[in-house]
C-alpha cells in the first residue's frame, strides 16, 4: 500500500500544473473542480494510507538518487510513517474543505486568475506534502522552501496593490533567514554524520555527535523553525501575511504552513532530547511569542489581525509545549488548531464576504441576526481556542499546561495567563463582530447576507471537528484514553503525565477553566461590547495597538541601514574607489603622454644635449654597476 | 710619448666638438665641430696605430701592425667628404627655403 | 574528430556568413550552423562517440606546440552550454534587426569558434591563441552595436582583460620552460618541475588573468559597464559563457598545474570570492537598471562557484561543475527577459516599470522562473549546484560559509525587488501599451524552463558527466 | 726635453687652442679660418708620428677641398658677424657643462685603463705611415672596401643632384 | 656578396636609367624586377650559388642568418615598392634617382648583415644612412621635409662621430678592427677579460647603434625625422632600415658584449635601454594627434621590444628578430601604404573608412592587430618569441613582465585608429585607390595570417 505514497502529492502537481498551463480555456466552475478535487484525491489516498500504517507501521519508499556524489547520497525518498500520515490527513482535509470554499470564495475572480489561486494553492499542497513525506532534510528543505514561495505568491496574489507585495516579499525574506539557518544545519548534519536521511541521523546521533554539535544543529534548525512558524525574532511577517485572501490565510498561515516548523521539531524530536539547552530555549521562545503576541491582539481592530496574532500565540504555545518534551501534545495542538483557527478564519472569511471587503470590527456588530450559521460556528471556535471544556481546544491546551507544570510551575503560570489572555480578546472578538448592534454604514447593512452554502458546509464541517476533536486524547479522568499518543508512540515517544501530581491538577485545571471563563465572559462583556470608540487609543493600549513598535524597531536597526550600507557601497565604493581607481590608471597614461612629449622639443641642440647628458650618466652607471647592484640586492 | 697623452688630447679636441654642437646655432658651424670630433679620432686612431707598431715591432721587425689604423683614418675621411658633399647640399637647401641657417628655426616639428 | 568539427564549423560558417548578402540569408545560415553545433555537441555528449573526442596534429614544431584539442567530461559540458547559447540566441534574436547583419552573425560564430576553442584546447599556446580569439569578436561587436557609451567601456573591457592575458602568456611561457621537454601539452605542464616559490609567482601570473575574466571582486569594475553597454545578444554570450572561461581555465590549466600554490592561496582566494559575494549582492540591491542588476547578481554568483571550487572539496567542486551550466541556462533565460523588455518597452530602469504582469502574463510567469532560479530555489537546477558548493564551503570552514550564507537571503532580497517593480503594482507610463512574450522567444524560454526543472528535479547526468574532471583536479591535488 | 716633445706639446696647445676659436669666434669665416689651423696642427701631429700619407691627405682633403667647400658654402650665403645668430646663455652654459661633463668622465675613466699604462706611441720612427706600405695593403687586404666605398661616393654624388639641383 | 654587389649595380643601373628612359613610371616596373632579381641571386647564393668569389680578407663573413634576413628586407621593399611606387613618383622630380637611392641602401643594409669587421660595419652604416638624408630631404619645397633632412643629418653625423671615437678607442684596446679575432690575452687586461679602452669603445659603439635603431634616450630623431620625411619613404625608413640597424647591433652584441660580458653587465645596460625606450615610446605614442607620429613613436616602442633580443642572445632570440622584422616590416608597410591614400593623417582623417574602404580598412585593423601582438597575426609570434628568448635565459623576468604591461598600452593607441575607423562617423577623402592596390593590400594583410598561424615559415629557413 505504501507505494501509492507518490500519489498523494502526485494529484496536487497535476492540478497545478493543469491549472497553471491551461486556465485561460478552462471554466471557472471546471477550475474549482480540479482545483478541489485532485486534494480530495490525494486526501483519500492519504486515508488508505493512513489505516495502512496503522495496521502495519511506517516505512520508507525510495524513488531515485536525488544527488549521488561519492561520499555524498541524498536520496529522493519519502516516509510514510504515523507522523506524516496525521500530517498528510490534516493538510489535505482541511486543504480540501478550504478549496471547496474558495471555489465560491473567489468566485468573483476572472477565471484567468482564479486559475492562477487554485493553481498556486494546489502547487503549495503538492510543496507541503513533499515537506511531510521526505525522508531526509533535504527533501523536507525542498517542500520547505516550496510552502514558503506558495505563501510568497498567495500573499501578493492580488499584486496590483504594492502593499500586498511588501507584504509577500517580507514573508518570503523573513522565511529566507530560517531557511539560511535550516540549511546550515542540515550541512553541520551531513559534516558530522555524512548522511541527513531521518533513520540513520537518529541512530547514530546519541552515538556520534557531541553535546556541543546536537545543540548547534537543534538551535540552527530552531532558527528555521522560526521563520517559517513565526517565533520571536520573525514573526513579524505572520501578520502583515494577511494581505492574502482569507481562505489563504486560513490554510497557509493558521493550519499547515505555519505548523512546519512544528512538525520538523517534533520529527526530529531525537536530537532535541538530547540537548535540554535547546529545549529550554524553545520552550521560552514560545512562551514569550505566546504572551507578546497575546497582548497584541488584545486591542487589534482588524479581524484578520486579530486571528493572526492569536495564531501566533498558539503556535507559541506549541512550541511551549515542544520545549518541555510533550512533542506528542505540540503536534495534537496543531491538529486541533487547524480545526479551529481554520474554522475562524473561514468563519472571519464569510463575514467579510458579507461587509463586502470591510475588515474592521469597530464597523460590524449584531451579525448574529443575519449571518446565524457563520455566527454560530464561530462561536464554536472561539469556545474551542479558549479551551471551553471538552472541546479540542480545551483538551490539547490542557494537556500542554499540565506537561509544562510538570516541567517548571514557573512557565506554567506565564503560559497560564497567556490562556487568559487568548479567551480575552476571542471574546472580544466574538461580541464586537456578532453581537450589540450593528455600526457600519447602511448599504453594507443592506447587503448583509449569510454565504452559499459552498461556504457554510466546510465550516459547520469544521466547526463539529473542533468540537469533538479532542476525544482521541481525552485525558484519563474524563475518561478518555490517549489514542494520539499510542499511535505515534512508534516516532514520538509520549511523556507519560499520569502521575498523581498532575491528576490532580487536571482537576484544578478543569475548575478553573470554567470560573475563569465564566469571569472572563463577564469582564469582556462590559469592557469591550461597547457600541463607541476613541478613534485612538492611549497609553498602554496605544503600545499594544502599535504591536510593540517591532516593525518600526526591525525597520529602524536592520532594514534602513542595510539600505544606506549598500548605496554606499554602490555610490562611493563602487564607482570613486574601485572603478574609479581603474580608471585613474587609463588617465594617469594620459597626463604622463602629455608630460612626456614635451621632451620632444624640436630643437636639436637640446636633443644633442640630452643625448650627451645620457651619455655620461651611462658611463657613470657603467663604471659603478656593482655598487648599483648591490644597492638593488640590499633594497630588493 | 706617453699614449695617455694623446688619448688626453684627441679627448679634449673631441668634446671641444661636442660643446662646439651644443653651442652654436648656426648649422654650418656645427657640422664644422662635428668634423672637429671625428679629427679627433682620426688622430687617436694614428697615435694607436703607432702604439700598436711599436707593440709589435720589439717583437719582429718587419710587421704590418698599425696599417689597419692609418687606412681606416683615410676611409673617415673618404666619408668625412661624402657626408660633407650632401650636408652642405642639405644647408644650402634649406638656405633656399628659409634663408637662415639657424637651426633654432627647425621647430615646426615637434612634441 | 567531434572536437574538430566543434571547432571547424563555427570557423567555417562564421567565414562564410561574413559574405552573405541579406539578412535573412545571415540569420538563417548561422541559426543553422549554431543548431549543427549544437547537434555535434549532444553527440559529444550521448558517450557514443568517446573513442573520437581527441584530436592531434603538428603546428609548430620548433616551439613543440601542437595542434591538440579534446574533450573531457567539464569540456563536453560547457561546450554543450556554448552550443545551447548561440543556438538559443540566434534563435531568440531571430526577430531584432542588426545593422550590418552579416558581420554581426559572422563575428558572433567566430567568437563561438574561440569559445568553442578555449573549452576543448589541451596545448598551453593553443589554449592562449583561443583566449584570445574569443576576446576580439566580442570587442568588435560590443563597440560597434551596442549602447551610447559602448565604445569607450568596451575599450576598458578589452584593455582590462588583454592585459590579464599577457600576463598569462608569461606565465605560460614560465611554466613552458620548466616543462620536461619544453612542450605546451597539458600533460607535459601537468608534470611541470616548479619549486613552491616558483609556483607561488606563476600561480599569480594566471589567476589575475583568470579573475579578470570571472571577474573576481576587486578586478570586476568592468563587467557591469561592459553587460549594460553591449547588445544583449552579446551580453548573453558574455555571461552566459565567457565568464564560464575563467572559471574553466583556473579548473584545467591553474588548480593541476600549481596544486602547492592553489592550496596556499587558497584562503586568500576564498576569502576575496567571498567579499565579492556579499559586496556584489549589496551593490545589487540598489541597482535600477535590470542589466547592471542581473551583472551584479551574476558577480555573486560566479565569485561563489571559484570560492567553492578553492576549498578542494569534492561535493563542492562537483558543485561548481554542474552550476557553471545551470549559471549559463538561468542567466542567458535573464537575458532574454531583459531584452524583451527593453525592445519592447525601451526603458531597463526598474523605476520606470511596473505591472507587467498584467499586460504579460506568459512574460511574467517566465521571468518568475528564471528569477527563481537565480536564487536557487529547490526543484530548480541552481539549488543542487548551489546546495553542494555551500556545503563543500561549510566542510572548509563554517564561518566563511554563514558569512556567504547571507548573500542567499540578500540574493531573495534583490530579485524579488526586481520581480515586484518590473511585473507587479500597477502599470506605468512605459508599460502602459506593453504586449505579452513573441512566440519565437516564448518557445526559448520555454525550452530554458524545461531544463531548469528537469536538471532541478534530476541533475544525476550532468554530476556523472563531470565526475571525472573533478577525480582528476582531486587527484593531483592530493599527490 | 726632446725636440718630438717640444714640437708635441707646442702643436697641442695650437690645436686645442685653435678648436676653442672655432667655437668661439662670432664671425664664420673665423672659425672656418681656425679650422683650418686646427687641421694644420694636426697633420702636424701626424708627421711626429711618422704618418706621411695621412698628413698630406689631410692637408689636400680636408684643409684643401673640406675647408675651401665650407667658405665657399659661408661666402655664398655672406655669413658675417651680423647675421650670426645668438644662442641664450643658458643653452651655452648648458652645452659648455655637460661638454665638460662628458670630458671628465671620458678622462678619468682613460685614466683608469690601467692595461695602456707605459705604453708609448712611436714619434719618428716606423714606416707604415708610408704611401707605399698602405697602398700594398689598401689594394690587397682594403680592396673591397675601398671599392664599396665607392658607392658611398655615387650616393653622395646623386644626393648632392637631388637635392642641390634647381628644379 | 651576391647582393651587395647587385644591388650596388642595379643601383647604377637606375642611375642610368634616368637620363636613358624617358617614361617615369616604368622605373617603377624596372625597379620591381630589379629586385625580383636581387632576391632571387640572394636566395640562390644562401644556398651556395654565388656568382662572384672575391677574398674579403675577413671583411665580411656571411652565415645563414643574415642570408635569410637579407631575403627578408629584399622582399619587403618589393612589397613596399609594388605597394607604393605610385607615391615614390609623386614625391618630386627625381623618380630614378629614389629608386638608385633605396638600391644603395638595399646595398648598406647586405653589409650591414655581413660585416666581420668594424670598417664594414662603419662602411655599410654610412652607406645605409647618407642615402635616407637625401630621402628625407627629397620633397625640397616643403619646410618639414628640409627640416627633417637637416636635422637627421646633423644628429646622424654627431652619431657617426661617437661610433669612430667608439672604433677607435676598441682599436686602441685590441689592434684590430676584426670583429672576431679580437685578441683577448693582453699584458693588462681589465677583470681579466678585455682591454678597458675595449669597454669604453663599446659603449660608445653601443650608442651610436641606439641611436641607429632609436633606443630612448637616443631616439629623439625618429619622431620629428619619420614625421617631416615624406611618407612613402618613411615607412621604408621605419621598416627595413630599422631592422638592419638590429641586425648589425646584435651581430656586434654576439660578439664583442659577448666576450667583454665578464667584465661588465651589459645587460644592465640594456636593461636601461629597453625599460626607458618602451616607456617613452608607449606613453608619448598615446596622445598624439596624427597617425604618421603616432607610427613614428610605435616604432620606437616596438623597437624597445626587439631590443630584448640583445638581452637574450640563444637561438630563440635569433629566429624572433628575424621574425620580428619580418612581421613589423610587413604590417607597418601596409598600414603606411594605406596612410599615403589619405588625404587627412589625423585620427579625424581616418573616421569611417570601413564605410567608404571596407577592404583598406579590415586590412589595416589586421596589420595594427599584428603591431599590438594579438594572436593570429604574425605579430604574436614576433612578441611571443622575443619574451620566450628572455624567459628563457632564466633571468630578467620583470623585464618581461613591464614589457608586457607596455604592450597593453600600446593596444591602447593601436586601437584608437580602429575605433576611429569603425566605430566614429565620418567621410574621409582618399586618393583613388586601384583594384590592383586593394588586392596587394589584402594579400598582404593575408601573408600576415599566415605567418600568425605558421611562424615556422620564417624560421624554418634558418635551419634547411
Amino acid at each position: 500500500m505504501n507505494n501509492l505514497v507518490y500519489l498523494v502529492p502526485l494529484f496536487p502537481l497535476l492540478g497545478f500544473l493543469i491549472n497553471g498551463l491551461f486556465r485561460k480555456s478552462l471554466s471557472k466552475r471546471t477550475i474549482g473542480i480540479i482545483g478541489s478535487g485532485t486534494i480530495l484525491l490525494s486526501f483519500i489516498v492519504s486515508l488508505v494510507l493512513f489505516f495502512d500504517v496503522k495496521a502495519n507501521g511506517g516505512s520508507v519508499v525510495t524513488y531515485f538518487n536525488f544527488i549521488d556524489v561519492v561520499s555524498f547520497q541524498i536520496p529522493f525518498a519519502f516516509q510514510v510513517d504515523q507522523l506524516s500520515v496525521i500530517f498528510l490527513l490534516i493538510i489535505t482535509g482541511i486543504g480540501f474543505l478550504i478549496h471547496v470554499y474558495s471555489t465560491s470564495y473567489m468566485y468573483e475572480e476572472s477565471s484567468d486568475h482564479l486559475g492562477r489561486y487554485f493553481a498556486y494553492l494546489n502547487l503549495f499542497v503538492f510543496s507541503m506534502l513533499l515537506l511531510v513525506l521526505g525522508a531526509n532534510y533535504v527533501i523536507m528543505f525542498i517542500g520547505w522552501e516550496g510552502v514558503g514561495l506558495c505563501s510568497y505568491l498567495l500573499i501578493g496574489f492580488w499584486f496590483k496593490n504594492d502593499n500586498y507585495n511588501y507584504a509577500a516579499k517580507k514573508a518570503f525574506i523573513m522565511n529566507r533567514i530560517g531557511d539560511l539557518g535550516f540549511l546550515l544545519a542540515v550541512f553541520l548534519l551531513l559534516n558530522k554524520l555524512g548522511t541527513a536521511t531521518y533513520s540513520e541521523v537518529f541512530e547514530k546521533a546519541s552515538t556520534s555527535l557531541s553535546t556541543m554539535d546536537v545543540t548547534a544543529i537543534t538551535l540552527l534548525l530552531f532558527v528555521g523553525a522560526m521563520g517559517k512558524s513565526a517565533q520571536i525574532p520573525l514573526y513579524t511577517w505572520l501578520p502583515d501575511a494577511m494581505a492574502g485572501p482569507t481562505p489563504v490565510s486560513a490554510l497557509i498561515h493558521a493550519a499547515t504552513m505555519v505548523t512546519a516548523g512544528i512538525y520538523m521539531i517534533a520529527r526530529s524530536n531525537v536530537l532535541y532530547s538530547l540537548s535540554p539547552f535547546t529545549q529550554d530555549v524553545v520552550a521560552v521562545v514560545g512562551l514569550c511569542t505566546a504572551i507578546l503576541s497575546a497582548t497584541i491582539a488584545l486591542y487589534q481592530n482588524d479581524i484578520k489581525k486579530v486571528l493572526a496574532y492569536s495564531t501566533v500565540s498558539q503556535l507559541g504555545f506549541m512550541f511551549l509545549a515542544l520545549g518541555v518534551g510533550a512533542y506528542t501534545t505540540g503536534v495534537f495542538h496543531v491538529m486541533t488548531h487547524a480545526f479551529f483557527k481554520a474554522l475562524m478564519f473561514l468563519g472571519a472569511g464569510s463575514v467579510i464576504h458579507a461587509m463586502n471587503g470591510q475588515q474592521d470590527i469597530t464597523k460590524m456588530g449584531g451579525l448574529v441576526k443575519k449571518l446565524p450559521v457563520t455566527t454560530w460556528t464561530f462561536v464554536i471556535g472561539v469556545l474551542a481556542i479558549s479551551g471551553f471544556p471538552f472541546t479540542s481546544g480545551f483538551v490539547s491546551k490542557d494537556e500542554i499546561l499540565i506537561a509544562v507544570y510538570a516541567h517548571s510551575p514557573v512557565l506554567f503560570w506565564f503560559a497560564a495567563f497567556a490562556a487568559i489572555l487568548t479567551a480575552v480578546y476571542m471574546f472580544r472578538l466574538m461580541f464586537l463582530v456578532f453581537f450589540g448592534g450593528f455600526r457600519g454604514t447602511h448599504e453594507q447593512e443592506h447587503h448583509l447576507h449569510e454565504s452559499p452554502s459552498a461556504i457554510t458546509i466546510p465550516l459547520i464541517i469544521l466547526a463539529i471537528l473542533s468540537l469533538v476533536g479532542g476525544f482521541v486524547q481525552l485525558p484519563k479522568i474524563f475518561g478518555g484514553t490517549d489514542f494520539f499518543n499510542q499511535f505515534l508512540a512508534p516516532v514520538v515517544p509520549a511523556i507519560n503525565h499520569e502521575s498523581a501530581a498532575t491528576t490532580t491538577a487536571e482537576y484544578y485545571l478543569f475548575g478553573g477553566t470554567i470560573v475563569g471563563l465564566v469571569i472572563i465572559f463577564a469582564a469582556t462583556r462590559k469592557l469591550f461590547a461597547v457600541n463607541q470608540f476613541e478613534d485612538s487609543y492611549k497609553g498602554i493600549r496605544k503600545i499594544l495597538a502599535d504591536k510593540w513598535y517591532i516593525d518600526e524597531l526591525y525597520d529602524a536597526v536592520i532594514v534602513k541601514p542595510l539600505n544606506s550600507f549598500s548605496g554606499f557601497l554602490k555610490s562611493v565604493i563602487e564607482k570613486s574607489g574601485i572603478d574609479g581607481l581603474v580608471n585613474s590608471v587609463g588617465r594617469f597614461v594620459n597626463y604622463a603622454s602629455r608630460q612626456l612629449r614635451l621632451l620632444q622639443s624640436g630643437q636639436v641642440s637640446s636633443y644633442i644635449l640630452f643625448m650627451v647628458l645620457s651619455i655620461t650618466v651611462l658611463f657613470l652607471v657603467f663604471w659603478n654597476q656593482e655598487y648599483i647592484i648591490q644597492f638593488l640586492q640590499k633594497t630588493f | 710619448m706617453p699614449i695617455q697623452y694623446y688619448i688626453i688630447l684627441a679627448a679634449c679636441l673631441f668634446c671641444i666638438g661636442v660643446a662646439g654642437v651644443l653651442t652654436r646655432r648656426n648649422a654650418i658651424i656645427v657640422f664644422m665641430c662635428i668634423e672637429l670630433m671625428l679629427n679627433a679620432v682620426n688622430l687617436l686612431l694614428v697615435a694607436f696605430s703607432k702604439m700598436h707598431y711599436a707593440a709589435a715591432v720589439a717583437k719582429d721587425a718587419g710587421t704590418a701592425a698599425g696599417t689597419d689604423a692609418q687606412l681606416f683614418v683615410f676611409f673617415i675621411m673618404v666619408v668625412a667628404a661624402a657626408e660633407v658633399s650632401v650636408g652642405l647640399a642639405i644647408i644650402v637647401m634649406m638656405y633656399r627655403n628659409i634663408h637662415s641657417v639657424d637651426i633654432n628655426f627647425l621647430n615646426r616639428l615637434k612634441n | 574528430m567531434i572536437a574538430l568539427l566543434l571547432i571547424l564549423i563555427p570557423l567555417i560558417s562564421g567565414l562564410v556568413t561574413f559574405f552573405t548578402k541579406s539578412e535573412r540569408d545571415a540569420k538563417s545560415w548561422s541559426l543553422f550552423a549554431s543548431i549543427l553545433v549544437l547537434m555535434v555537441a549532444f553527440a559529444g555528449v550521448s558517450g557514443y562517440f568517446d573513442s573520437q573526442l581527441f584530436f592531434d596534429t603538428a603546428w609548430v614544431p620548433s616551439l613543440g606546440a601542437r595542434f591538440s584539442i579534446g574533450l573531457d567530461g567539464m569540456g563536453k559540458m560547457l561546450c554543450l552550454l556554448n552550443a545551447i547559447a548561440f543556438s538559443v540566441v540566434f534563435a531568440s534574436a531571430y526577430q531584432n534587426h542588426y545593422k550590418k547583419p552579416a558581420e554581426f552573425y559572422a563575428l558572433m560564430l567566430l567568437m563561438q569558434t574561440g569559445l568553442m576553442g578555449v573549452f576543448l584546447s589541451t596545448d598551453a599556446l593553443l589554449f592562449y591563441f583561443f583566449w584570445e580569439l574569443a576576446l576580439i569578436p566580442a570587442y568588435f561587436l560590443c563597440s560597434s552595436w551596442g549602447g551610447e557609451k559602448r565604445i569607450a567601456v568596451t575599450f576598458k573591457f578589452f584593455i582590462y582583460t588583454f592585459i590579464g592575458s599577457l600576463l598569462m602568456l608569461v606565465g605560460i611561457l614560465y611554466v613552458y620552460f620548466k616543462t620536461p621537454g619544453h612542450s605546451f601539452a597539458l600533460e607535459s605542464f601537468y608534470q611541470a618541475k616548479l619549486s613552491i616559490s616558483e609556483e607561488n609567482f606563476a600561480f599569480w601570473l594566471f589567476f589575475i588573468a583568470f579573475a579578470i575574466k570571472m571577474p573576481i571582486f576587486p578586478f570586476h569594475t568592468w563587467q557591469p559597464d561592459a553587460y549594460e553597454q553591449a547588445p544583449t545578444s552579446v551580453t548573453m554570450i558574455l555571461s552566459g559563457v565567457m565568464v564560464k572561461m575563467g572559471l574553466f581555465a583556473v579548473i584545467r590549466w591553474l588548480f593541476p598545474v600549481f596544486p602547492h600554490a592553489a592550496l596556499n592561496y587558497s584562503h586568500v582566494i576564498i576569502i576575496l570570492c567571498v567579499t565579492g559575494m556579499l559586496y556584489a549582492s549589496f551593490i545589487a540591491i540598489r541597482q535600477d537598471d535590470i542589466k547592471r542588476l542581473i551583472a551584479y547578481s551574476s558577480i555573486a554568483h560566479i565569485g561563489l562557484m571559484c570560492a567553492a571550487f578553492f576549498t578542494s572539496e569534492q561535493v563542492g567542486m562537483q558543485g561548481v561543475m554542474i552550476q557553471m551550466f545551470n549559471h549559463g541556462i538561468n542567466v542567458i533565460g535573464l537575458w532574454i527577459v531583459a531584452d524583451l523588455i527593453e525592445n519592447q518597452l525601451g526603458t531597463r530602469k526598474l523605476s520606470e516599470l511596473g505591472g507587467l504582469a498584467t499586460k504579460a502574463p506568459t512574460l511574467a510567469i517566465l521571468l518568475v522562473i528564471m528569477a527563481l532560479a537565480n536564487i536557487a530555489l529547490p526543484l530548480t537546477n541552481s539549488f543542487v549546484g548551489e546546495f553542494m558548493m555551500f556545503n563543500g564551503l561549510f566542510n572548509y570552514n563554517v564561518w566563511v560559509a554563514a558569512v556567504a550564507g547571507i548573500s542567499i537571503i540578500l540574493a531573495a532580497v534583490y530579485t524579488l525587488n526586481m520581480i515586484q517593480k518590473v511585473l507587479y503594482g500597477i502599470t506605468s507610463l512605459a508599460t502602459d501599451d506593453a504586449g505579452d512574450i513573441t512566440t519565437g522567444p516564448k518557445i526559448m524560454m520555454i525550452v530554458l524552463v524545461i531544463v531548469v526543472i528537469v536538471l532541478g528535479v534530476y541533475p544525476q547526468p550532468m554530476l556523472q558527466l563531470t565526475n571525472d574532471t573533478v577525480q582528476t583536479a582531486l587527484n593531483k591535488f592530493h599527490l | 726635453m726632446s725636440t718630438s716633445e717640444i714640437l708635441f706639446w707646442s702643436l697641442s696647445v695650437l690645436a686645442l687652442f685653435g678648436a676653442i676659436m672655432v667655437v668661439i669666434s662670432k664671425n664664420p669665416v673665423h672659425s672656418v679660418l681656425w679650422l683650418i689651423v686646427v687641421f694644420f696642427a694636426i697633420s702636424g701631429h701626424y708627421l711626429l708620428l711618422n704618418a706621411q700619407f695621412l698628413a698630406i691627405v689631410n692637408i689636400i682633403v680636408y684643409a684643401g677641398a673640406i675647408m675651401v667647400l665650407f667658405l665657399f658654402v659661408i661666402m655664398l650665403m655672406n655669413l658675417n658677424k651680423e647675421t650670426e645668430p645668438q644662442k641664450n646663455v643658458w643653452m651655452k652654459i648648458s652645452g659648455v657643462v655637460s661638454g665638460g661633463l662628458l670630458l671628465c668622465v671620458f678622462i678619468s675613466s682613460v685614466i683608469s685603463a690601467f692595461d695602456i699604462n707605459g705604453k708609448t706611441a712611436l714619434t719618428g720612427g716606423g714606416d707604415i705611415g708610408l704611401i707605399q706600405n698602405l697602398g700594398k695593403v689598401l689594394f690587397n687586404v682594403y680592396a673591397v672596401p675601398f671599392e664599396i666605398s665607392s658607392v658611398l661616393f655615387l650616393s653622395a654624388m646623386v644626393g648632392a643632384v637631388v637635392i642641390g639641383k634647381k628644379d | 656578396m651576391n647582393a651587395i654587389i647587385l644591388s650596388a649595380s642595379l643601383g647604377v643601373l637606375m642611375m642610368f636609367c634616368s637620363f636613358l628612359v624617358k617614361n617615369k613610371n616604368t622605373f617603377r616596373h624596372i625597379a620591381s624586377v630589379g629586385l625580383l632579381v636581387l632576391l632571387i641571386a640572394n636566395i640562390a647564393d644562401t644556398y651556395g650559388y654565388t656568382m662572384f668569389s672575391i677574398n674579403t680578407y675577413g671583411m665580411l663573413s656571411f652565415n645563414r642568418f643574415g642570408m635569410l634576413f637579407n631575403s627578408i628586407a629584399i622582399a619587403s621593399t618589393l612589397i613596399y615598392v609594388l605597394l607604393t611606387g605610385r607615391e615614390i613618383e609623386k614625391t618630386g622630380s627625381y623618380v630614378a634617382e629614389y629608386f638608385t637611392l633605396i638600391f644603395f641602401v638595399l646595398c648598406g643594409i647586405a653589409l650591414l648583415s655581413s660585416y666581420s669587421n668594424l670598417l664594414t660595419l662603419f662602411l655599410g652604416i654610412e652607406i645605409m644612412s647618407i642615402p635616407l638624408y637625401i630621402l628625407t630631404g627629397s620633397d625640397k619645397r616643403n619646410m618639414k621635409s628640409n627640416e627633417a633632412a637637416l636635422k637627421y643629418f646633423l644628429m646622424g653625423a654627431f652619431s657617426t662621430g661617437l661610433m669612430l671615437m667608439g672604433i677607435a678607442l676598441t682599436y686602441g684596446g685590441t689592434g684590430t678592427f676584426n670583429l672576431e679575432a679580437a685578441p683577448r690575452t693582453f699584458l693588462y687586461i681589465y677583470k681579466g677579460v678585455a682591454s678597458f679602452l675595449e669597454i669604453l669603445g663599446l659603449l660608445f659603439l653601443l650608442v651610436s647603434m641606439a641611436f641607429k635603431v632609436s633606443a630612448a634616450p637616443f631616439h629623439f630623431w625618429t619622431p620629428d625625422v619619420y614625421d617631416g620625411a615624406p611618407s612613402v619613404f618613411t615607412s621604408f625608413m621605419a621598416t627595413v632600415v630599422k631592422a638592419a640597424g638590429f641586425i648589425a647591433f646584435i651581430k656586434l652584441c654576439a660578439v664583442r658584449m659577448h666576450e667583454t660580458g665578464g667584465a661588465v653587465d651589459w645587460n644592465m645596460i640594456f636593461a636601461i635601454l629597453i625599460v626607458s625606450t618602451l616607456l617613452v615610446g608607449n606613453i608619448t605614442a598615446v596622445f598624439q594627434q596624427s597617425v604618421k607620429r603616432m607610427l613614428a613613436y610605435s616604432s620606437i616602442a616596438q623597437a624597445g621590444f626587439m631590443l630584448l633580443a640583445l638581452i637574450s642572445l640563444n637561438d630563440i632570440a635569433y629566429e624572433g628578430i628575424l621574425l620580428y622584422s619580418a612581421a613589423y616590416s610587413l604590417a607597418t608597410i601596409g598600414i603606411f601604404a594605406v596612410l599615403v591614400k589619405m588625404k587627412d593623417y589625423t585620427f579625424e582623417g581616418y573616421n569611417g573608412l570601413s564605410k567608404t574602404q571596407p577592404a583598406l580598412a579590415a586590412a589595416n585593423t589586421i596589420f595594427l592587430l599584428s603591431l599590438s601582438g594579438i594572436p593570429l597575426t604574425a605579430g604574436f609570434f614576433a612578441k611571443y618569441y622575443m619574451l620566450a628568448a628572455v624567459v628563457k635565459t632564466g633571468s630578467y623576468l620583470w623585464l618581461v613582465i613591464v614589457a608586457v604591461l607596455f604592450a597593453a598600452v600600446s593596444v591602447y593607441y593601436y586601437f584608437r585608429l580602429i575605433q576611429s575607423m569603425y566605430f566614429k562617423e565620418g567621410t574621409p577623402e582618399t586618393e583613388e585607390i586601384t583594384p590592383s592596390f586593394k588586392y596587394g593590400i589584402i594579400a598582404l594583410a593575408a601573408v600576415i595570417i599566415i605567418l600568425g598561424i605558421f611562424p615556422s615559415l620564417i624560421t624554418y629557413w634558418l635551419y634547411f
